[in-house]
């Protein structure tokens, strides 16, 4: 029918703003307002007795003055920024550096003369991720062989200058170890969450385990 | 599926319409000369077995001795397609007459070719740069630029 | 009845007069209370408006997010409240630039001009029993007057900032503001009719049953045109924001953004107050709520209605906006006030209409509106509705073996 | 009245202009409000992508394709893999394939949503419709979060399959999806398709016949509005689109209008291909052992999908080495733009840019 269409449109979006479910399906980064609900809540107790024991607050949280904190949700499986690597595991093979497409990781390693027998022959001495121009396509994590280098889940990470993005071996060895699981099927499997999860040992992050000294002997002997 | 057209059938059509046509191909494409592209698009377009109504892309290949423009067509009546290839010799002051005036298509496409291969389309209404600015110096999809 | 606003003119004159009289300015105690009782109730007539149109941009914003699943401006100040301040306070810091060419006078007056008749417009309001002017007894011409001077201010703003877009813009405004007028004054023709008073309070008073219900196609006429007036959705060709970038105010930025953006936004305050006063029965209600909040209220209502066709209806184009005006709604206009005269000229006992002879009319007109609409609607919307099916063109063929 | 003359004026629209979906320019001139002449013009955000991929090797460069069609990066690593793959002969899993179909569907309701979002945003709609689509859209974003990581720009593919197979969680996420899409488009239908004040604005506005969509070389939706049946989801199938029922949606006269309602029709399509994907998925291998480093032997590839804004091809010639010889882009967008001053003049401001934005095209593609 002709001239109901405008009419049939309005219906829509009033529908849109009265339905709750509709409406407050909303995030809200990096914070929303509390409700004293909310806050009743976070803090574990009865609104009633929230309301008596902390009544400022209440008010507060009531005209809308206090915030908590609140995150978008994110999948494991995120590819961010924050590169978890294990020095213990990278051999400094610079496959990473190869394969990245913008060249923008760079690796001068030397010989450093131990752990030979465990094939860790070279010293690692300058490892840079100038995340500045890193686009996340993730193909140097794609690329390690030896499952060192894994993507981040954060992306909070702006700077205030360039050099500052330039994530070093140091900033790399100190950070927080709580690989993302994009390409990783053995972390997804364990159900490993970079956001909420716990960090992870260099050891439990491989694909497979490094076979022992008395493996390796062992190997070449059959041979 | 699109079928590939066999290229005996365009080459039969083509020495048919145009006698003194230089031309060659292989089982994927055909290859005429430069100078007589209009012309020949013009059958592949009109004639009742080829009607190649669509043309899907143009495209110029830097080969160092010679550049190759490549045309990829469509019959979308009959669901054929082939592919039409044609020889430049040289580097400098190259010229190809334009197809605009059979398939209107071409012409963003071949803007595009002056721009970046530095091809000229003689026929071309409105041959102007199109993705860099007028008075950018060389054509940086060559192989010898160096940007 | 004593206004409890106290915003009355005579009752700040008197009180002025009090005052200066006690003070001993015996001869010249006249005028200088009537200068001062001007002065201060326009002072507080003026930042009232401003107050709330900063309000209601607030208003707005929030209503306008809620429609589209947003949370609208929720940082500054409890749930925002503060938005518009910042807003204002940014934009009078930022720089007041003028373009090289431009017509520095013209541009420098546009928005002042544009400003004046809105801010004039609330002093004929009757919010209570009485108006901020007394009672004006021809309050609604004086509107009708005071509005036009809009399409002058915008063909200003245009002109005096040469730019393209701003041109366009303002030569849009000023032919739509021109041609609107005339549906406008047609949709307030019949609400004169009935009430017999170019007076704000009579034309409230004298809704016995509220006109909305007693003309629908009268009030449908005037909204439209006020619409159009304001230059909202859908009829907001002159900033239309996707084609023209922003219209008129291209060029203006800092305070002169800011007083064209506020006369912008004051318009709907200012509109909604003269349809609750000529179709909603200005400040009638019952009794425990005093006529004030039922005032604002209805004023509520219409903005609420106002920002929820703007959040939904895309606009028309600047052609079929004026065909809108000069050939549907000018005929609606028309045929309104024929129903009216007739309608009133038959009921009518020694001028006066009685609370039944309304519900009669309304009877009529609702049902001669509805029937009417309809059948319009289908002559004209039938061949547009209905299309056959798609033919596939015989251009191309992928094949009968798929499928 | 020949007395009266009136001067024609000449208006930059863009490259900084709300409504030309990134920094495309237009030279219009006006002769009041009706067009008389106008005069796209490209380039703003040409990066050189083609040149870019003649330094890198197959495997880089589907990052580079991640930011030709920014909307639909999915269909653009689709092409570009298939044509690595016709290059160098490399067989797809059954599974890969799959998940690819269903990638590339969910990009293209995704891709569509924003169309006709921001087609009514240029209508003036005050960015309700649109909102309303980037919500369904942040869904769909949401998924391929969970597929690979990434919202935007995705890599998700590799020649030979995809990188990595989709977790649990995404197959439920899937079905919610798909079964709530026909919902909303219901809802944004009697939102918009309906709306009188749509269809002034759009039926009949910026024609675009069979026969000039054919000889501008449109493809696409622009080209299925014209009532142009031809989809290479058919007509060169390709994948396993074969095996999926489907109906590919045509216009009546090729107006905006139809240009938006085939959108929404064919997203409609998408939802049924993505049921019976899920429907016929089998387990298996997700990629075939391809190298990094792929060296196809010389020689050369066209290869062509149904992208969201339509016929996206890649033109690959390999020499044998790591990097290709040369790589074009038939860039949809860009081609689809050809036909823009048959359709535009003579029409009025208001209507360029709903033309314009039913044409749908992404800037990233159109300069690359």
């Amino acid at each position: 029918m002709y001239g109901f269409g405008i009419i049939k449109g309005l219906g829509i979006t009033m529908k849109h703003m009265v339905i709750p479910s509709r409406q407050f399906n909303i995030y809200q980064y990096p914070d929303k307002k509390a409700n004293p609900l909310d806050l009743a809540k976070s803090e574990g107790i009865n609104p009633v007795i929230f309301l008596f024991s902390n009544p400022l607050k209440f008010i507060k949280a009531m005209i809308g003055l206090v915030t908590i904190e609140e995150r978008l949700p994110q999948h494991p499986n995120f590819r961010g920024e924050e590169f978890t690597w294990y020095d213990q595991r990278c051999t400094g093979c610079a496959s990473c550096a190869k394969y990245c497409p913008l060249g923008i990781i760079k690796i001068v390693t030397n010989t450093s003369g131990v752990n030979k027998q465990e094939g860790q022959s070279y010293d690692i001495e300058v490892f840079d991720i100038d995340i500045g121009r890193c686009m996340f396509c993730g193909l140097c994590v794609e690329a390690c062989p030896y499952d060192a280098l894994h993507m981040g889940s954060g992306f909070e990470e702006s700077q205030y200058q360039r050099s500052n993005l330039i994530i070093d071996i140091n900033k790399l060895k100190s950070a927080e170890k709580k690989p993302s699981t994009w390409f990783r099927p053995q972390l997804s499997q364990k159900k490993h969450n970079p956001i909420s999860g716990e960090t992870v040992d260099w050891n439990e992050v491989g694909r497979h385990q490094k076979p022992s000294i008395a493996d390796q002997s062992e190997k070449w002997a059959k041979r | 599926m699109t079928k590939i057209l066999s290229t005996s059938k365009i080459i039969q059509t083509l020495k048919q319409e145009l006698p003194g046509l230089e031309i060659s191909g292989n089982e994927s494409w055909v290859t005429v000369n430069a100078n007589q592209i209009n012309k020949v698009s013009r059958i592949l377009k009109n004639s009742d077995g080829l009607d190649f109504s669509y043309l899907n892309a143009i495209t110029a290949v830097d080969y160092i001795e010679y550049f190759q423009i490549i045309y990829h067509l469509t019959s979308m009546r009959n669901n054929y397609s082939c592919v039409i290839k044609v020889r430049c010799d040289g580097r400098t002051n190259l010229e190809l007459p334009s197809v605009i005036d059979v398939w209107k298509g071409a012409d963003l496409q071949e803007r595009e070719i002056w721009d970046l291969m530095g091809i000229k389309f003689s026929g071309h209404p409105n041959l102007k740069r199109i993705l860099l600015w007028e008075g950018f110096d060389g054509h940086p999809l060559r192989k010898d630029y160096l940007g | 009845m004593h206004s409890p606003l106290l915003l009355d003119f005579t009752t700040f004159y008197e009180l002025f007069f009090k005052a200066f009289d006690t003070l001993g300015f015996e001869a010249s105690a006249h005028w200088m209370s009537y200068t001062a009782a001007g002065i201060s109730l326009s002072f507080i007539a003026i930042n009232l408006l401003i107050l709330s149109t900063a309000l209601y941009t607030w208003f707005e914003r929030r209503t306008i997010a809620r429609f589209q699943v947003r949370r609208g401006p929720n940082r500054n100040g409890p749930y925002g409240l503060l938005q518009p301040f910042a807003d204002v306070i940014k934009l009078i810091m930022k720089e007041d630039t003028i373009p090289e060419s431009a017509d520095k006078v013209v541009f420098t007056l546009a928005p002042i001009v544009l400003l004046a008749p809105t801010l004039l417009i609330i002093t004929v309001i009757p919010m209570d029993d009485s108006t901020f002017l007394g009672t004006l007894n021809i309050g609604i011409l004086f509107i009708v007057g005071i509005t036009s001077v809009n399409s002058i201010a915008i063909f200003m703003a245009g002109w005096g900032s040469r730019n393209k877009y701003a041109i366009l813009g303002s030569m849009r405004g000023a032919a739509m503001l021109v041609s609107y007028e005339i549906p406008m004054a047609l949709g307030i023709t019949s609400v004169l009719l009935l009430s017999g008073s170019l007076a704000m309070k009579t034309i409230a008073d004298s809704q016995l049953i509220w006109f909305i219900l007693v003309m629908p196609l009268g009030f449908f006429v005037f909204m439209a045109a006020a619409m159009a007036e304001m230059s909202r959705t859908p009829f907001d060709q002159i900033e239309s924001e996707s084609e023209l970038g922003s219209g008129y105010n291209t060029e203006f930025s800092g305070i002169k953004f800011a007083i064209l953006f506020l006369a912008e936004f004051m318009a709907p305050i200012v509109t909604s107050a003269v349809v609750t006063t000529l179709f909603l029965g200005g400040n009638q209600g019952f009794s425990p709520i005093p006529g004030p909040i039922w005032f604002i209220l209805k004023m509520f209502v219409v903005i609420f209605i106002l920002l929820w066709i703007r959040s939904t209806w895309p606009r028309l184009r600047i052609d079929q906006i004026m065909g809108f005006a000069w050939k549907p709604l000018f005929g609606l206009g028309i045929i309104n006030i024929f129903l009216i005269a007739l309608e009133s000229q038959i009921l009518m006992e020694e001028g006066k209409l009685s609370q039944n002879d309304m519900l009669i009319m309304s009877g009529i007109n609702w049902v001669l509106t509805i029937v009417g609409l309809l059948v319009m609607f289908n002559i004209y919307g039938h061949k547009r509705y209905n299309r056959p099916d798609p033919i596939p063109s015989q251009l191309a063929n992928m094949g009968t073996d798929l499928q | 009245m020949n007395t009266l003359r009136t001067e024609p004026i000449t208006i930059n629209l863009g490259p900084q202009h709300p409504s030309t979906h990134g920094v495309f320019r237009l030279r219009v001139t006006f002769d009041g409000e009706e067009i008389v002449d106008l005069e796209p013009v490209f380039g703003y955000l040409h990066r050189g992508t083609e040149k870019l991929a003649e330094t890198r090797n197959y495997t880089q460069i589907i990052t580079l394709t991640d930011r030709m069609d920014y909307v639909a990066s999915m269909s653009n690593n689709l092409a570009y893999v298939r044509t690595v793959e016709s290059l160098a002969n490399i067989s797809v899993p059954e599974r890969a394939q799959y998940i690819r179909v269903i990638c590339a569907e969910l990009q293209r309701i995704a891709s569509h949503l924003m169309a006709t979002g921001f087609l009514l945003n240029d209508l003036g709609a005050l960015a309700t419709p649109l909102v309303y689509c980037f919500r369904e859209r942040e869904k769909i974003l949401d998924l391929f979060e969970m597929l690979c990581g990434a919202r935007i720009t995705l890599s998700y593919m590799r020649p030979g399959g995809v990188f990595q197979d989709a977790p649990e969680e995404f197959w439920h996420a899937l079905n919610t999806t798909v079964t709530d899409l026909p919902h909303f488009f219901d809802e944004i239908e009697s939102l918009i398709s309906t709306n009188e004040i749509v269809l002034a604005r759009t039926r009949g506005v910026g024609i675009l016949t069979d026969e000039q969509a054919i000889a501008n070389s449109v493809s696409g939706p622009n080209l299925r509005a014209a009532r142009v049946k031809w989809d290479l989801r058919k007509s060169n199938t390709y994948e396993v689109y074969d095996r999926l029922k489907f109906d590919i949606p045509i216009g009546h006269e090729g107006d905006t209008y139809d240009r938006y309602l085939v959108r929404i029709l064919e997203m409609r399509e998408s939802v049924k291909i993505i049921a019976q994907c899920v429907e016929q998925i089998d387990t298996g291998p997700i990629r075939s052992n391809t190298p990094f480093f792929i060296r196809p032997p010389a020689g050369e590839a066209y290869e062509a999908i149904e992208g969201p804004k339509g016929e996206l091809g890649f033109y690959m010639v390999s020499d044998g080495g790591v990097a290709p010889y040369r790589c074009k882009v038939r860039a949809p967008s860009f081609l689809n733009l050809t036909p823009l001053k048959e359709m535009i003049t003579g029409w009025k401001m208001g209507d360029l840019i709903t033309i314009l934005g039913s044409i749908d095209i992404v800037l990233g593609e159109v300069d690359r």
